[in-house]
């Protein structure tokens, strides 16, 4: 029973942590921010490797390597897509090739563009 | 689980700190990045020490269940258009969840009689929630994939079936704790999976982003809740973290398009159903087109433009010729000004990204509401392939599926002008009376041709 | 060791909440926030009550008593006088006597005093 | 802790709860009060709950001795004048250090023996923490209270006292493992003390505040590692906790006065002594000072006035006074502003709490940054009472002890008026280079008196 206090507590804190980390973001990063949280519960990964690791049966194991499967396309698929979303907010960082012709015309301050 | 030897735990620990981090690195502009590789880091680390400490049977078969999931997961994160991000992410919590869900019925198949009710219960909690997400998600994805009507899908007594439907998915699970029977747990599985179903038909399209994010944070109590039952803690902190975070950010995100949670899930049950109002209804009123060389001569002489971006900007690509359009007027001295609205296009943020992409200046952003303080005093508001954010009937409409959400008040300025393809509406599917205002000019075509034109016009007057 | 692998989380846990429930504070709140966290720690009176009730011979019984004395003049202390400290930022919701004649030629709007 | 009965654990959750909730709340003025009144409210469910639920001896004498606690606590909380809160806080702190100390080595006298080594290392460090604070708080205490200098106490190879003396600390503290020795323990708790006393002696009395909040972090740190001694999850959540938040505060304090934590705790070694630059060494300079009419004819006569209030006004308890003269000169037509320094006086906020209670507008407050940037614009800079807070040596002598904390530049004004009783230096103990400005007038006196003669010179013009 101690033990199960302490996974509540636990739970508690990381409930007040994951309120707290989050406070204040601007709209524009909501969608990487969905995102990367997305993958953050891919780690799920693990408890599927062990719930593997001990099927006994078809039907368990079955399930199990599908839990594997999908549990590894959400963990990794999600970060790489979070991963290709942000790349895409910082163009001036990278030069890419699409500014074309316009890029010498370009008229601010280029730090102010870090600010997005 | 087995590998109790402390530094497995203390690893796992470090895993779940980097997955702190993560979250509070991709909550500011400078960080998101690094955060996002933190994260990954960590969830590295995890697997990695599980393939290593844990005694594991089936070690072969669980690699290749992993190279098939890498296979499938990196090429579609991969190769997805922008645009099609926000269905790839709920595609990808979809089948977190199914694997939160399946983690949990395996573990009951294999100890469910031995373990304590509160252990059965977590079970039954993961199995529930963790379908709803799976099917969840997977109408969410058809809604923006638009395999799908992207309006709310009411039945009569939808209702009762839905609310129904969820009794049952309740009670079935609580018989599970006297009976620890197998058959009843998948029973709850089916019922969950209708559950899913039910629970987003009725959400507009436009809430879909939303709703989303709701199904995230619920993969998240889901995993913390298979994680109970495994006896894990990186899988409780982690899941718990994604649950909270995901609740806050659902209500910023619900809060950005001026809706409440509630509304965006029940709204379509208590607002006057919709169905009869689509474009083609209110189609025979007048509307006046233009043609390129009218649109130029009423830019080039006006005092300010105020460019509206919208979804149509980003499928035609047009981004590098709006601005090239914006700089020939510049040159001629007009002040022009591009009005940001934050769900413009299909993802939040969608807009700035391709703007950025076209090097326009950060200080040619408005948000929206310097852009609506700044509008009386515009000449022309020049909607590129926007649609809903710029509809009028967001603010008097009640009945309206987009009621309530902010709008750009492209009707405050003295002129506007459309470039879209048609009279169709946009993705909420409904009318848009400002496509009728006595001060709109219609330029019918393509966004990127249409500019093209109007370029080479300005430059010719 | 799994206890203490929990107890360890618990810290780490708390380690963030702490650091991110004071992520920004207007100076004008550092002391009373400094006085309220510290009658928080006066909470160790608990394990000194518990010390103190399992103490046995003249040292043990001294040392914790004494223990009990400290932290209660910590945690009831430390309360009042931090509730003291608060209660004087607010004089504009209650009319104290001190305001005294000036109290009619006071300018502006009340409620911008509650930004203090 | 021996009452592991499931209700017992779930009313110690719910004290730590309250805890961080009442945390939140205090960094936020408008749920200040409440947030402390939530602590409070956790703190009386969890000692109820420890004094119902635990098997306790000695019941008569723990009660005896909460009485005796509650009889000395409340009434100094009580009674203590505004002015004197920091110091009471840090008393409290440091007899929670104490008590924490003696709980961890009570807990040792009882079964050190048997513990595993991870406890009796905690146990030596909440012995050493908290000893360190008692002592280092009650030097702040005999610091701020003025029962000994407010300057840097420095003496010959100091620094190599305290590093030796820090690494005896260690040195014994880590033998106490292997050995068990109680006698050792002892001897680490004496060490304790005398590094605590030497930690804090060269800090300057101006940064001393700081140092308040730094032990108080010590002393949740302590009170956590006196938890893992007894295996109680509330008291390591609540010691980290405050430890955590109290190492952010002394990071925000430390900025608000523009230093370094290092520079702090270690600049007074490392500086130019200041021993011999005392006032009196300079006092024999010119000094221009004025009567009340002289000075009156200054402020009617000026279109902007700031009030620039320090440690005097509180002394004279003359904020009313100080507001009168603001009303009378506003009636002749003077814009009158108040400059607000976050260190002006003994502790954060102490001149707004003052201004408050006059009813002081506070459209009327001017922070340091806003009072900086309008003072050029600014006729008569009228220092009442303040002193360290205006000097700029702070701006230009590195060797000074307040070299680097930002000031209000009362000189940057067209003439400054300083309403003091002498030439008696501040806080800092050193010369205020300001007082023999040329543009400086001294009126010398009690800030109420000086103020009201002020007042009645100004009704009299
Ligand atoms: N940002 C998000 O997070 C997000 C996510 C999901 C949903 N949503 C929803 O999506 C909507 C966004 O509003 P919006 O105003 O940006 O877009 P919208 O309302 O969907 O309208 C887009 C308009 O662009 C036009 N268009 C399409 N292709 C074009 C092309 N090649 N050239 C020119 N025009 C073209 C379409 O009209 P034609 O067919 O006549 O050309 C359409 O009316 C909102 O309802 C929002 O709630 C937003
Ligand atoms: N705010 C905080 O958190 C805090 C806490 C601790 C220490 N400190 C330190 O305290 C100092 C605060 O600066 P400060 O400028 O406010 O005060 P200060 O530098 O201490 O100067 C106060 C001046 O007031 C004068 N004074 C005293 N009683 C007076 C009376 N009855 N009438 C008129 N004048 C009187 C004194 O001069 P006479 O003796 O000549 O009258 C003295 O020079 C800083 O060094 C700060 O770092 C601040």
């Amino acid at each position: 029973m101690t033990g199960d206090i302490e996974l509540l507590t636990i739970f508690v804190l990381s409930v007040f942590v994951g309120f707290e980390v989050i406070s204040k973001v601007s709209p524009i990063l909501h969608t990487p921010l969905m995102s990367g949280a997305n993958a953050i519960h891919g780690v799920i990964l693990v408890g599927a490797i062990v719930v593997a690791g001990q099927a006994e049966g078809a039907l368990q194991i079955g399930l199990a390597l599908i839990a594997v499967v999908l549990a590894t396309i959400n963990m990794v698929g999600g970060f790489v897509v979070t991963d290709r979303m942000l790349e895409m907010f910082r163009p001036s960082d990278r030069r890419r090739a699409g500014g074309s012709a316009d890029e010498q015309t370009q008229l601010p301050t280029p730090t102010s563009r870090d600010d997005r | 689980m087995s590998g109790s030897d402390t530094w497995v735990q203390l690893a796992y620990l470090v895993a779940a700190t980097c997955f702190i981090v993560a979250l509070k690195g991709l909550s500011a502009p400078r960080t998101a990045r690094t955060g996002n590789l933190l994260g990954a880091a960590g969830a590295v680390l995890a697997v990695t020490v599980a393939l290593v400490s844990e005694d594991l049977d089936h070690l072969p078969l669980i690699i290749a269940a992993m190279a098939i999931g890498v296979a499938v997961g990196v090429p579609a994160a991969r190769r997805v258009p922008m645009t099609g991000m926000p269905q790839l992410v709920a595609m990808f919590n979809g089948v977190g969840g199914g694997a939160a869900a399946a983690v949990a019925f395996v573990e009951f198949l294999r100890s469910g009689d031995d373990d304590p009710v509160a252990v059965v219960l977590a079970t039954v909690f993961s199995v529930v929630v963790g379908c709803v997400s799976l099917t969840g998600s997977l109408v969410t994805f058809a809604k923006l994939q638009e395999l799908m009507t992207t309006r709310p899908v009411v039945f009569p007594g939808g209702r009762f079936v839905s609310a129904g439907v969820a009794a049952v998915t309740v009670g079935l699970g609580l018989a599970v704790a006297p009976t620890r029977s197998e058959g009843l747990l998948a029973a709850v599985a089916v019922a969950g999976l209708a559950s899913g179903v039910l629970f987003v038909l009725p959400v507009g399209g436009a809430d879909v982003p939303v709703v989303i994010s709701l199904l995230n944070a619920f993969t998240g109590l889901t995993v913390a809740a298979s994680g109970y039952v495994l006896d894990s803690t990186l899988l409780i902190v982690a899941g718990t973290l994604v649950g909270a975070a995901g609740t806050v950010l659902t209500r910023l995100m619900a809060a950005a398009m001026g809706r409440s949670i509630a509304s965006i899930l029940f709204g379509a049950f208590t607002t006057v159903s919709t169905a009869g109002t689509t474009g083609s209804a209110t189609s025979t009123r007048p509307v006046r087109s233009g043609g390129p060389e009218d649109v130029a001569i009423l830019l080039a002489y006006a005092r300010r433009v105020v460019i509206i971006p919208g979804y149509g900007l980003a499928v035609a690509q047009a981004q590098h010729t709006v601005k090239e359009l914006a700089d020939v007027l510049m040159a001629r001295g007009v002040r022009v000004m591009y009005g940001v609205h934050a769900v413009a296009g299909r993802m939040p943020g969608h807009m700035n990204v391709l703007l950025a992409e076209a090097r326009v200046p950060y200080s040619q952003l408005e948000e929206m509401d310097q852009a609506n303080s700044d509008m009386p005093a515009t000449d022309v508001a020049l909607v590129v392939g926007a649609n809903d954010v710029v509809n009028p009937s967001a603010r008097t409409e009640t009945g309206s599926p987009i009621f309530g959400m902010p709008i750009i008040d492209a009707d405050a300025a003295r002129n506007v002008v459309f470039l879209k393809r048609s009279m169709r509406p946009g993705f909420a599917g409904i009318d848009n009376p400002l496509l009728y205002d006595p001060k709109t000019t219609m330029l019918f075509g393509d966004a990127k041709d249409s500019l093209a034109k109007l370029v080479a016009a300005v430059k010719a007057l």
